[in-house]
């Protein structure tokens, strides 16, 4: 299997900005449908390849929550065609010319499709010291990659959008200083339920102060729940995109569960917010596969549609690919997912020196503290 | 023999039945769930808000203003951090306003570490929680407790916020609530919802009588002349178990406060036990700059420095930004059994 | 001067439940008009002269600010039109038949025109004991009479509105029951700045809960200003008003310093939520007529409208009254603000002994505290 | 001779100039007002927010995360508390990224009573800052040290608030800052906006140069063997004087420490200190449960109870729900000059 884990094959102009490498697929038709949207074969397979290495990743959490590998499991099964797509088309790198991503804890396919290896997943599930994100300190999918923009998860709901008008802000100072570097944006990322706190209002209010709009995208992923409550419950039947309304702000609602729907609603929204250098919120109806999490049971919730067997068949259907080429990948991601586990159990656990390690960084103007926290001043 | 999420549950029927609560609310408090952990089940008046704890400590105070009797939830206490504003304007309304209005309010939230919950499910309250003057404060350690100090909590016209030990939420009491029935199973199968449908669920409640331990007064759970120890929630079996393990072993025996209130707390037995032994410990899980426990030293040394044999501890948490998942930071951050046995010791046989 | 501070003449049917009393002026016209909208001489009237001792009142308040019989002033001169209007249609009482009032520190016209006597503002002012809203503990306009419903005005910008919801599912409830005493409803007022927190959120969000809406009148004063910050240049140039439009929830701006509109728009939105038991959010455009409170300085700004002055242009011009009625009811109005300071600043202060008292309210199961706080627990 | 609100407005400017502050930002701190303290007056680089301390909290942790370096202000502490959950996440994310991402980061605030601000213009925030893991909190008592610590603040890569003192902000030093005109009248010409019309107005900035106090350093502003007393912001002028009645009257002297910075703490003054003398006071006016206060008490007790001729003391406001306008109240219930004096005499003479 080539590594793709580092690198994802391009896929048109969105991706142009990394290397070029051709796609292992024939591919039969030229293009895959949906409504009036298509999406290159070339694309579509990408987009169904990431999806299925994303699925095996969430399958293999939830089995190591199970078995005792690791103990809380949360992530998004039946999120995957938002995650992939969004992946797929965020500019990475590291600095202002960059996009920032403020995710919420459902996003491992977006960091496996950017390139993240699957074990830089695991090792946090399994609180490992080699966990990059955390060393075993905080749950999965609470992703933090200073080289590529990905501002540390916290299990707060909704403070990611309070922040995201500051990289915004940086970014957008940044391209008018720097016009050829004038494409970074701010994404930020959280679920339908967590609306309803006030960051989320303060994000579409920083964001359109007159002639300091900022260029964020303000994504929603409407899975219909918050832990147990039915969002019909407690909210207006209207759907979330309508609070961009009051701030003028342009907003849209699509199918998550659509790949070519959210491949380009994704991309209408991004191209907007680069160039346009302004917000946009897009919510996203997406499907919760296994519930809440861990402790709900993650049990396969068998009511909700699955974007992946839908695109499967789709793909199929089309003659894009053939049932043996997708058990091969899915065999495939398997493996891949296994191997990283197999990896991760092997790797050494944080120990009682480490609990204050990282708490400050050096500083020339502490007569304290210079290198870290060391316990209580003085303290012998 | 109810566990203690139970003896909320039950604390909370009888507080709709007989105390005029009118409303039982947060995030997945009503049904289907009934409270992550199912501490709100089955109730009559129990619903499901918003997730925006601004809104749920708001609502409830409006309720409260408007002549109702609510009992709300912060899922976590981890999460009340957005909105101490409010906490803190519900304590100081009735002394702004002169008396004019009363604050019936209870909010309830599960507190500290010791469920593997990460940065964001150990948190401890109790310190930020003693700073909110017009507050009372209480924290059971055990099922039968919770029942009692909810009670309390439920009849006193102020705001009451009543700390759950997370960790102790599916401990089972070895002592009967009033009205419960003797077999834990039979609790089961009338006030636990079942795990799958729940459609046309319905409790069968037990008859529950009244059992209120009063705000303010705190339990000796052992006692002894080698030192005090003074504890509540999670730490506190912690410390009745180390002392009998000195008691059994060494024959060194200790008088254990159970606080059960953290504001107002029991002073007098506190005092009259530092008279007694001259040698005191106290003892919780939250970080250790600016902790409560600091406040009762302080206490402990205005008033009995000169009665003190030796020098009065403190076992606390650690100050780190957070309990981290792995277990190792865990155990290395939050006073365990062995830090206390090691402390208890210490402290019995520091020559005076 | 008839007692009018305690008891104000009825006026139309909105005005219905308090006992019938006639005007003491005669109306040449029948009515006072602007645009489509009309009003009755009296209610007019009625209306003028309770905004005239509004401002005697604030002008009066300023200047203790200034002479040392006080120390901070804020309130609502420019604002009177709209206090007024509203004063004049709460349905007041106690409990959750009546109106509950979350108020901003700017509304001493609505509490005068509902009765309270001028000195329960100024003793408040002067920080006396005999200040019943909060025995000398609070700022000004920090207003607090359970009789009334009127719940306690706390400097926290827009907490107010998170409160709202509560004592409006507690009306109606009381109105499902109580099918005869279902009028009940909750206002809660703020100024434009503090729609930016998020507990403004909370309100529309709490508020439009699917078949639980709540009677809910929300205002907002738009002054346009936050202290020194112009709303232009920290939100988008959109009325205030379209808040609710993600929620579906009814709204409507008016011109606060008419007070013609603004009598037939608060009757408009409150009828609204009175009757459908849902809420409705009315933006009232206003003045700041002496800047944000003392700590700027409160001199008069004469590049704001002044709704009082132009009134009495409209009623002189309409022939509803004549210069000389005017010069009277404005000595009138200044003569018992006097009284009310002079008879204030005779008044005891509060003591060492009361800094405790009221923390708490009595109660059987506390063994500390049974009566109200005395100092740390067990403290000698 | 520059008052504390100028010295903070020099120390931006020194900031904005030589150590890349790229943004001075919260409610009414940009033009026209430059803030309600006219601390942030003539920045270039101030701007005004919506009134909404989440948003700028929020804002300020995402322009630190990109490489910016930002200043913001709660216009007073008061408002802090509906956005501590930001406060604790700002502290914890370098923590909790295994040390990701740096968090330059500094918060200023107006803090304590003392200018008749009745309950929501009073408040002291240090006690709950310092339950803060992972910031560092500072309070000058002059504008010196205004001066030199907002300008450690601005170099110091982790988050930095600095607690100004209401009180003091008007308090004019006997020093000068590097670089600021001996002469008062022409520093306030050169960069206090005129109070009418700003517009076209630009400051005129002296030639400002470094002058930073560390962090972690305490100041010995008294020298003397009756007592220790520790103290910072709004009354530590008073134990100065205290000290001072006290010596030339009753020739008892008194180490007198201004603590600076709240955390870290120099541990090290405090202990040496207490070795010589024996004897303890710590000042301050936050209310007294759960105060940061205790925790230096607490400290004091661990490592120097058998050090101590006589009761070790604290000095702290009441607990009560708030400061009330009418100075009454305000007098009882915060540390007043003489009740200051009273207890460092209590402590001087108390029999050993
Ligand atoms: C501020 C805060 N309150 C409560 C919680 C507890 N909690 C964790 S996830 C969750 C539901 C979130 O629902 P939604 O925003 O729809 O995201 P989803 O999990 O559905 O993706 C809640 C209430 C939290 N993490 N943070
Ligand atoms: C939470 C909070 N933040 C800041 C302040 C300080 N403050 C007092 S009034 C005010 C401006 C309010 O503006 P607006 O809401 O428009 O009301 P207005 O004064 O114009 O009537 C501010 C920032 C406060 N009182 N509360
Ligand atoms: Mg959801
Ligand atoms: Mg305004």
């Amino acid at each position: 299997m080539p590594d793709a884990n580092e690198d994802p094959p391009d896929i048109e102009d969105a991706l142009l900005r990394r290397g070029a490498r051709s796609t292992p697929y024939p591919a039969a038709p030229s293009a895959i449908r949906s409504g009036r949207d298509t999406l290159s074969v070339e694309v579509a397979l990408t987009v169904f390849r990431q999806m299925l290495r994303t699925r095996a990743i969430e399958e293999r959490s939830i089995k190591m929550s199970k078995s005792g590998e690791a103990y809380f499991w949360i992530g998004g099964p039946g999120e995957e065609a938002f995650n992939v797509c969004l992946g797929l088309q965020i500019n990475k790198g590291h600095g202002p010319a960059h996009d920032y991503l403020h995710l919420h804890y459902r996003n491992a396919g977006i960091m496996l499709t950017m390139g993240m290896p699957m074990i830089d997943h695991t090792r946090q599930l399994a609180m490992r010291w080699t966990d990059r994100h955390s060393r075993g300190r905080n749950f999965v999918g609470h992703y933090s990659i200073p080289e590529w923009n990905v501002i540390p998860v916290t299990s707060v709901i909704e403070v990611q959008f309070a922040m995201a008008p500051g990289t915004a802000l940086v970014q957008k100072r940044h391209g008018q200083k720097n016009p050829t570097e004038n494409e970074g944006i701010t994404v930020v990322v959280g679920g339908e339920a967590g609306t309803a706190e006030g960051d989320f209002e303060s994000c579409l209010n920083w964001t359109t102060r007159p002639g300091q709009e900022l260029p964020v995208l303000m994504l929603v992923t409407n899975n219909r729940y918050g832990i147990s409550t039915d969002l019909d419950t407690v909210h207006t039947h209207r759907p979330i995109a309508d609070r961009a309304i009051p701030y003028g702000m342009r907003y849209e609602t699509i199918d998550g569960n659509d790949p070519v729907a959210t491949w380009h609603g994704i991309d209408r929204a991004m191209r907007y917010c680069r160039r346009e250098r302004k917000p946009f919120l897009l919510e996203t109806m997406v499907s919760r596969l296994h519930g809440h999490s861990s402790s709900s049971g993650a049990q396969r919730n068998w009511n909700e549609a699955d974007s992946l067997a839908a695109f499967e068949q789709k793909l199929i259907d089309a003659g894009a690919i053939d049932t043996n080429a997708v058990r091969a990948l899915k065999d495939e991601a398997k493996a891949e997912a296994d191997r990283a586990v197999v990896e991760t159990m092997k790797e050494p656990e944080p120990t009682r020196e480490d609990v204050y390690a990282f708490t400050y960084a050096e500083s020339a103007v502490d007569t304290i503290y210079p290198k870290d926290f060391t316990g209580l001043p003085g303290a012998r | 023999m109810a566990n203690m999420a139970q003896a909320v549950r039950m604390a909370l029927h009888f507080g709709e039945k007989h105390l005029g609560v009118t409303d039982v609310f947060g995030e997945d408090v009503g049904p289907p769930l009934g409270g992550v952990f199912t501490a709100t089940q089955g109730l009559r008046t129990a619903w499901n808000t918003p997730l925006d704890e601004r809104g749920i400590i708001g609502t409830a105070m409006g309720i409260a203003y408007a002549g109702g009797r609510p009992v709300c939830e912060i899922q976590f206490c981890d999460y009340a951090f957005n909105v101490l504003d409010m906490f803190k304007i519900a304590g100081n309304q009735r002394w702004a306003s002169g008396g004019g209005y009363d604050m019936p309010l209870v909010v309830m939230t599960p507190n500290g570490a010791g469920i593997r919950g990460s940065l964001y499910h150990s948190h401890s309250f109790e310190s930020w929680a003693s700073r909110l003057p017009g507050w009372k404060v209480v924290m059971p350690s055990n099922a039968l407790d919770a029942y009692g100090l909810m009670l309390a909590a439920i009849k006193d016209p102020n705001p009451v916020l009543v700390l759950l030990p997370k960790a102790l939420l599916r401990a089972k009491d070895t002592r009967l609530i009033p009205g419960e029935p003797a077999d834990a199973d039979e609790l089961s199968r009338m006030i636990d919802a079942p795990v799958n449908d729940r459609v046309g669920w319905e409790p069968n409640w037990p008859n529950l009588e009244d059992h209120t331990v009063k705000i303010g007064s705190a339990e000796l759970v052992r006692e002894g002349t080698f030192g005090t120890v003074i504890s509540y929630g999670r730490p506190l079996p912690l410390c009745a178990q180390a002392a009998d393990e000195l008691a059994a072993q060494h024959y060194r025996t200790f008088d254990v406060i159970d606080l059960r209130s953290i504001f107002p707390y029991d002073w007098g037995m506190i005092s009259r036990s530092v008279l007694k032994t001259g040698r005191v410990l106290i003892v919780n899980e939250d970080t250790e700059v600016t902790n409560f426990g600091e406040h009762l030293l302080r206490r402990v040394v205005d008033e009995h420095f000169y009665d003190l044999s030796v020098r009065p501890r403190t076992l606390m948490g650690k100050h780190v930004p957070g309990i981290g998942m792995n277990q190792n930071y865990e155990v290395n951050s939050v006073p365990q059994l062995g830090d206390i046995r090691t402390a208890l010791w210490d402290l019995a046989t520091e020559a005076a």
